[in-house]
């Protein structure tokens, strides 16, 4: 079939029949993938169809244009070429306007709307400006290209990063995470004691890295009151719970001393 | 030290930025050191164009600023320095491109109508990937396809201050009228192979 | 257009480059388009160093070569245009501390547990710094962890009196967890008839 097809008149150009593939179009079967990609689609083709005849596409005869569209696309199928669908259904387009003009018709157009041929010609146009666009886009001077922005080194000055801003109410939305997830895993410890409690506890604590070894006593503070010598107290066990501090008392009855536990056997830790 | 003038204070701005500078970020840099006004830095970047007239660099304004460049002349002699020849984009990366600008904002489909093939996956990532291209929205037909326009970016590449700077798309013949004038005679020409 | 002259050509090259550009690389270039010899190529740099001469620009020499650089004495007025934008602080930074906050004295480890996973060093190391956690001594386990409080800064900073003006836990949970404490088990087995 392949042989039939090549002898056969393959395209007109104006009205000169052509029986070859024209030498600048020729492209030997194995090439013919690397043909088909030098056009962007069917519409492309058909644009270089209509330049190959140097007319305006306004004065394009389309019936000529049509049969060397279906030529190449029959030699393209005769070399079992996979054409993409795009130019099938092209070729299904065109060969609907041929078939148009075989057919006897009203003088009058009877729908111009969906007149394949219309349609054809509104998109040839279409895809040929935006084609000339591509080319113009393309010949604009780019970056990289044809310009290059100054490039200059800039000294550094020794700068203080800014603190990020906080809220409280940020600081409490973190919390209510931790919540979350706490109560997921099942720990309820997160909330044990009075804030009052452990905000106490840390005075403590820091009184005795400070002072080392104090009477009980003098962590009480009368002024505060009964809650708050409450307070100190339940710090004060609670301390101890946690193995933080150690109560010492010499014999019974003599006073009772409170120390960081570890304090004294410790002469490494700063 | 005396007060450097705002136009060296600008040049100093503009060479330092990575991005083109607006006429905004500089009045916010300025004011922060000293009162100024746009009008005055405007006037300043005057004197520093006139100052940067002879060289081998301009001062010009694209889409999201000012920025020094080597004048596009001097394009030969930088060429020689890279090893790498700048990219060449394929025909359907730059119609896509064209189409995408000229038509904004537009879904792929729109694209495909135009160019009258499908638009690979590639170019469009590819676009996306340079910042020269955008999702805008998606339009409410099945699918929700993606609405795509062009980026500030695009026209600072392309040495542009707005898209009306694109070179003119050609305009598009009056396709009823034209296909009235073709089919009433391309059926004589048919008949009569001779004219034309 | 006349040939442009040889500061001109180097200029472009200069500046066009990402990375100092050295002689050889500068004769190199020139000479795939003009006899030069680095003499001239010398000679032509001292004339640009001198064009450079005032302005917000210099042209310096560094170890791999030349380049354009901005005047330290503008480096402050670049510095308005880098201001960066108010960081957060991270969940993990702010979870750490309201842990601190609420069950201080407390150690790292218990932290760790409550939150758990492991409490970056970087982030009590900022704790720290900020002076919004203090070390109030060391547990007398394996290791002396040390025992972190909030300080009175902290307290200033988030403008509260003491820490019993922190909302107590419970008002804190989730409004499903409040509402199960409050009508018992009866809305909780309602809620998930699945769980036994």
């Amino acid at each position: 079939m392949a042989d039939v097809q090549t002898e056969q008149v393959i395209a007109r150009i104006g009205e000169e029949p052509v029986r070859e593939v024209p030498q600048d179009l020729y492209i030997p079967p194995d090439a013919l993938e690397v043909f088909l990609e030098t056009f962007e689609g069917p519409l492309d083709l058909l644009l270089y169809l209509i330049r190959k005849q140097n007319v305006d596409i306004l004065a394009v005869d389309v019936s000529a244009v049509t049969e060397q569209y279906m030529e190449y696309i029959r030699v393209m199928e005769a070399m079992r070429f996979e054409l993409a669908a795009e130019y099938l259904v092209m070729a299904a387009t065109l060969a609907e306007i041929k078939s148009r003009f075989l057919l006897p018709r009203r003088q009058e157009a009877e729908e111009e709307e969906d007149d394949p041929r219309a349609e054809l010609i509104r998109r040839l146009l279409e895809y040929e400006r935006y084609k000339k666009a591509a080319e113009d886009l393309d010949a604009l001077p780019r970056l990289e290209r044809d310009l290059h922005t100054a490039q200059v080194s800039v000294p550094k000055l020794p700068r203080e990063k800014p603190r990020p801003q906080v809220s409280f109410a940020e600081l409490l939305d973190a919390m209510r995470g931790v919540l979350k997830r706490a109560e997921l895993h099942g720990h309820h410890h997160v909330e044990k004691e009075k804030l009052s409690t452990r905000e106490r506890m840390s005075e403590v604590l820091e009184r005795l890295s400070r002072d080392k070894f104090v009477p009980f006593v003098t962590l009480f503070r009368v002024e505060e009151g009964r809650l708050g010598v409450v307070v100190t107290f339940l710090a004060v066990l609670e301390l101890v719970k946690e193995s933080m501090i150690e109560l010492i008392q010499n014999e019974p009855f003599s006073p009772i001393h409170v120390r960081v536990r570890g304090e004294n056997h410790d002469a490494t830790d700063a | 030290m005396t007060q450097p003038t705002l136009d060296v204070v600008l040049e100093a701005l503009i060479f330092a930025s990575d991005a083109p500078l607006s006429l905004d970020a500089m009045v916010d840099a300025v004011s922060a050191r000293q009162d100024v006004t746009r009008k005055a830095v405007r006037e300043a970047l005057e004197q520093l164009q006139a100052r940067y007239q002879s060289g081998a660099l301009e001062l010009i304004e694209v889409a999201s600023g000012y920025r020094f460049q080597v004048r596009q002349a001097y394009a030969g002699w930088v060429q020689q320095l890279e090893q790498e020849k700048p990219q060449r984009y394929s025909r359907a990366f730059l119609e896509t491109l064209a189409i995408i600008a000229y038509r904004q904002p537009v879904t792929r489909g729109e694209i495909e109508d135009v160019r009258g093939v499908a638009v690979s996956s590639n170019i469009m990532r590819t676009l996306l990937d340079h910042g020269w291209v955008r999702v805008v929205g998606h339009k409410d037909v099945p699918g929700r396809p993606a609405i795509y326009a062009t980026t500030r970016h695009f026209l600072d590449y392309f040495n542009l201050k707005g898209l009306d700077e694109l070179p003119p798309l050609a305009e598009l013949r009056d396709p009823e009228q034209l296909a009235r004038e073709l089919f009433g005679e391309q059926a004589e020409t048919e008949a009569e192979p001779t004219e034309s």
